[in-house]
């Protein structure tokens, strides 16, 4: 057992598959020579040299659609996004090639590459630099999404995002690189589609991924104040989404809660909410409720910005509003 | 002196073009009859060029190309009937029915589709070459494109990152002189003898007659072979022209005849038939048997592809994910 | 009073647009000398020349980057993108430029650009070519989505469209080029973010756009003969979104069935159902369901291809099956 | 003969770099204390570029940059309060507080932007000069990118559509020779003198040494003259180089102190300060009085954007629609 940052776990998932497979190559904008924009790959130029670890031009585009190539050939290339805002520039390759070349193939290829991309706001980055558009993606048919919210899980999906042969979008937050956490020397590996109970609670379910988990829990907490038991639901991945273990929790508390970073129209938050309703709809005392992020491009400054993404408060406000409580 | 080499290499090529003729030709007409849909773009007129190209790549190189993809595909060495039942969208088709007409693929043949988002698989044969590179192989991979494509930025990502990286990679630019109905010299601000752009990209190019089969073929020869020998890229462009619209439904408004007819002069299956019989290097009783066997070819293909099933219901979920 | 196609009124509100407004002119790939790849702008370039009616290369990145630069100095351009799949390629100029840059420069800046797309599917174009993408921008704050379902519709909605000052997104479904109607010869518009009511019913509601409102109409005929009464919003814009209608609706006839031709998974239609769910639960008999588009990349082959899409008869099944009725 | 405008010319010249030096070297400590939040990437070592350029263009010419943007937004006129306030994110910022400093924007000075996606401002720059040529004006824009966004696709199609259109942009690359940690070498095929690539969009190009600004502002005002005249593209490159890195948060260990060195010798304002000098172009005392001056300025934007308030709530919704 090590307390490890979510940064140090997926840097232990990375060296893993580097030196666990020949055919793992890593490339991206600055993962070398620079280590990395948010330092994930610090020391791997130096111990795997520069035919593994491969600085790119910046060409979201080509970086994306060389590694669908080097996919096709047999390769299991990982590839570094600087964040989620500029995949914006390489999304044709990710939703009209890499999500459709096996099914257009009729299953004669096979895309196993991963894309590891940083995505929410909170760090003052501005409008373009603060997206959470993992929703997009996990929309598409082919593709899947992951968003961890520690490093045991960090790791546990990075392993199984390693090894699976579809493109997967790995969403790491960037304001959770450091959050600490155990995580066991033993090799373990965490399957998609496996939401997480956080935390047990009989009368409010508050579902989220990412760094929404801890929001959740601190709501969880505020709420505890109150004397409201809230259950927390980590889904981790959005695709594979576990509808079911989000649908028996809200079986149980009859009361739902999802939150996401995202814009709240047109979010994925309203996917969840809507399987909710349809599938526990006469279980529920109320709507299923949604906190999401503002419908405004992220602003820079530093209070209205904190007042764009959901908080503790917000989501147990939120919670009063809907259920009384 | 002729050898009989020759003559099988001159009997392949006229074939080869020969058979995506008849068989586009029949695809027009199935076409009007409703048995083949959505979109359909004819590469009749080109043929000089995937035949020439892929007549002198190994059977180990990649091939990948745009949506005008049935003459590579069959150049390829595709089978005639799965192409055909993938436009009748079968379950025998080469793609199960499932990409159509601009989605062929045949992976054991290293033919790596048929893509039909305008740029997009540039970047994708640079990550083939890169494969090929990482694993010290010596496979070139094809990559055909038109001229509308040259404009996109995935073409200069591509070819960037090619020639950075030294990877394996043949450009070979399919310039028709139009991108849909806009002419190469209103869309392409370099002009229409775009290979020099890839002096930028320090990228080694050349231009040839795209009508002429064994120049094409002599070309693309000498390419690959540099592409095999240096590791680095190579690009090619031959200059060609389609005799159809875009796509059928295309009334090709925008080109005057006289410019179609000074081009048809120039058709690549007649101009090396003539050529050819001159030469020696094929004879007449040759171009009739091949006449026939295209013709049965196609007319096999297109039996096939009529008594084929539809893929089941179950084909719907299939193949999304591995 | 004229019978028009949908064609057709658009090439009206065009028309309109270019004579009444110098700062008008019309950008995309083939709208010149090709006419345009569904022949909307059939004739323009004779009729206004090559300054205002412009053929680009194909570069949909440069082409809504200048459009919006073009806008910026104040300009209203139009510009055509062949199909929204496409239009993928251009998406960073879209989400990080024109969405964000009015606010990003405190309302200095106005980006007055329309952009005419195609979306759907149906014509057994394959994968790459058969996407509803417009949800997606939907979801982006500072964009306004359009997607018509009749030629009276769509020059009302187009009318509003070209003298908005923010970008908008116009998406035109390739299968209702044709589709005729009544269109008054007197100038009119439609402001945005107001549904219509298509159909009066008070059993169940239908509710989509584009496409899917032909579906739904249907579908209330199908229902009809079984004695159920359908009532049919078409919500016509998509942001702005008329939630007040669809939720009267609901609160009605207490069912609703949210149809759309996207990807059922993450598609706009979840956030429609979760807005219902949310403002008039009490009133709900049940879930709001759901029919959106199967969660595959779009096969070529006919048969399989249409039942990739959502039809009259699997929304009819959908009430039946969520409502008993 | 030194001529009054020649001495007032060096003086507002030594004095604009000055300015951004001083305003940067304050900004990074304001960084240090948390006063400025987000990215903070500095200009520092390139001021001779923005400087240089924008000293030769017209108010009515269009300026529109990356966001590596005090420079050019000071150079460009821009009030040093406006931009602290805007780094500050406080509602007397240039963008209210909502952009930031890698958004910063002065409509009124034609000022475009401060733009935050890599390569996505030269299609802007492009749609910019269409509207200037469509209305028949003769304002020139002129359009700043790293060597870094040279590698964009978005890079190929602006210069591609400039030159087609014949569009007056000048395209201002600002080489400094690492786009974050990549060295142009390791980044670009084409090699470190990307003017050259210019060539194959028939686009006229020339490099200009980017720690001169007397050089740059004299290519700059060919550049523009030309621009102006022929109304169609022109390309220019700046040899420069950061002095800090990327951005405050960036250690710079790509790189090594022997090439830094080099660099910091030819610092563009001491060298501009010691010829400016040599030839009587400038006195001790106006330096030392420019000196004084700047600092006043940068203490009443500090002073300034430390006493002005945060944005109202409010603020948050307004502005996403007009
Ligand atoms: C990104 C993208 N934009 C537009 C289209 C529509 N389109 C299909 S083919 C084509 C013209 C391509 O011309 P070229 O590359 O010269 O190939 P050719 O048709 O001449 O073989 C266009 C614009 C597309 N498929 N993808
Ligand atoms: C599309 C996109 N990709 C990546 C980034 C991250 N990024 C910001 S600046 C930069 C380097 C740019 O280098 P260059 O253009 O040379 O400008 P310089 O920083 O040297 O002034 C990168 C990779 C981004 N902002 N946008
Ligand atoms: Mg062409
Ligand atoms: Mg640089």
């Amino acid at each position: 057992m090590a307390e490890l940052t979510i940064r140090e776990s997926i840097a232990r998932g990375l060296r893993e598959a580097i030196e666990g497979d020949d055919a793992v190559l890593l490339m991206g904008e600055d993962i070398g020579a620079y280590r990395g924009a948010y330092a994930v790959t610090r020391g791997f130029l130096d111990d795997y040299g520069p035919e593994r670890i491969k600085d790119t031009p910046i060409s979201e585009s080509a970086i994306v659609g060389a590694a669908i190539g080097a996919a096709l050939a047999g390769l299991r290339p990982i590839v570094e996004i600087m964040t989620i805002n500029f995949l914006l520039l390489g999304i044709d390759q990710v939703v009209n090639h890499a999500a459709k070349l096996r099914y257009m193939s009729n299953g004669q290829m096979r895309v196993p590459l991963l894309i590891r991309t940083v995505t929410g706001g909170g760090a003052q980055l501005g409008a373009t630099h603060s997206q959470s558009l993992e929703g997009w993606f996990a929309s598409v048919p082919g593709l899947k999404v992951v968003a961890p919210s520690d490093p045991y899980d960090a790791l546990g999906l990075f392993r199984t995002a390693v090894t699976d042969d579809n493109p997967v979008i790995f969403a790491e937050h960037a304001l959770l690189y450091g959050v600490r956490g155990e995580v066991p020397d033993a090799h373990y590996a965490i399957p998609f589609g496996q939401a997480k109970i956080k935390r047990l609670g009989d009368d409010v379910s508050l579902i989220g991924t990412s760094r929404m988990v801890h929001v959740a829990m601190d709501a969880a907490d505020l709420l505890a104040r109150r004397g409201v038991e809230a259950e927390v639901i980590d889904l981790r991945t959005l695709r594979p989404l576990d509808t079911e273990s989000a649908v028996e929790s809200a079986k149980k508390t009859g009361r739902v809660v999802v939150i996401e970073e995202a814009w709240r129209t047109g979010g994925f938050g309203a996917e969840v909410a809507s399987r909710i309703q349809e599938e526990a709809f006469d279980h529920l005392d109320g709507p299923v409720g949604r906190v999401g992020g503002a419908d405004v491009p992220s602003p820079y400054a530093g209070k209205l910005e904190a007042s764009v993404i959901p908080s503790p408060e917000k989501v147990a406000d939120a919670v009063s509003d809907l259920f009384g409580m | 002196m002729v050898t009989e080499q020759a003559k099988r290499d001159a009997a392949h090529l006229y074939g080869q073009m020969l058979l995506i003729r008849r068989f586009e030709e029949q695809c027009e007409r199935l076409y009007m009859d409703g048995k083949i849909r959505g979109f359909l773009h004819l590469y009749i007129g080109e043929e000089a060029v995937a035949v020439g190209a892929l007549s002198v790549v190994r059977d180990d190189d990649y091939v990948i190309t745009h949506y005008r993809d049935h003459g590579h595909a069959l150049a390829r060495g595709m089978s005639p009937k799965a192409v055909m039942a993938e436009l009748f969208g079968k379950v025998t088709g080469a793609s199960g029915g499932k990409g159509g007409s601009m989605h062929l693929f045949d992976v054991k043949k290293r033919f790596m589709g048929g893509h039909a988002i305008v740029g997009g698989h540039l970047p994708i044969a640079v990550g083939l070459a890169l494969a090929v590179k990482y694993r010290g192989g010596d496979e070139v991979v094809v990559c055909f494109f038109g001229d509308g494509a040259v404009n996109q930025g995935e073409f200069h990502e591509s070819l960037n990152l090619a020639s950075l990286w030294n990877l394996p990679v043949l450009f070979f630019l399919e310039n028709n002189l139009y991108g849909m109905g806009t002419h190469v010299d209103r869309a392409h601000a370099g002009g229409r003898d775009i290979f020099q752009s890839a002096d930028s990209y320090k990228i080694p190019a050349a231009q040839v007659d795209g009508m002429d089969v064994m120049a094409v073929s002599e070309a693309t020869a000498e390419a690959v072979k540099r592409v095999r020998s240096d590791g680095g890229p190579v690009f090619l462009e031959a200059m060609t022209y389609r005799f159809r619209g875009h796509s059928v439904a295309d009334p090709t408004a925008y080109r005057d005849s006289a410019e179609v007819e000074v081009w048809r002069d120039r058709d690549p299956i007649s101009l090396f038939g003539k050529f050819a019989l001159e030469q020696g290097l094929i004879e007449e009783h040759t171009l009739d048997r091949l006449d026939t066997v295209v013709e049965e070819v196609v007319a096999e293909a297109v039996r096939f592809a009529e008594e084929s099933a539809d893929p089941p219901p179950e084909a719907l979920y299939a193949h999304v994910y591995s």
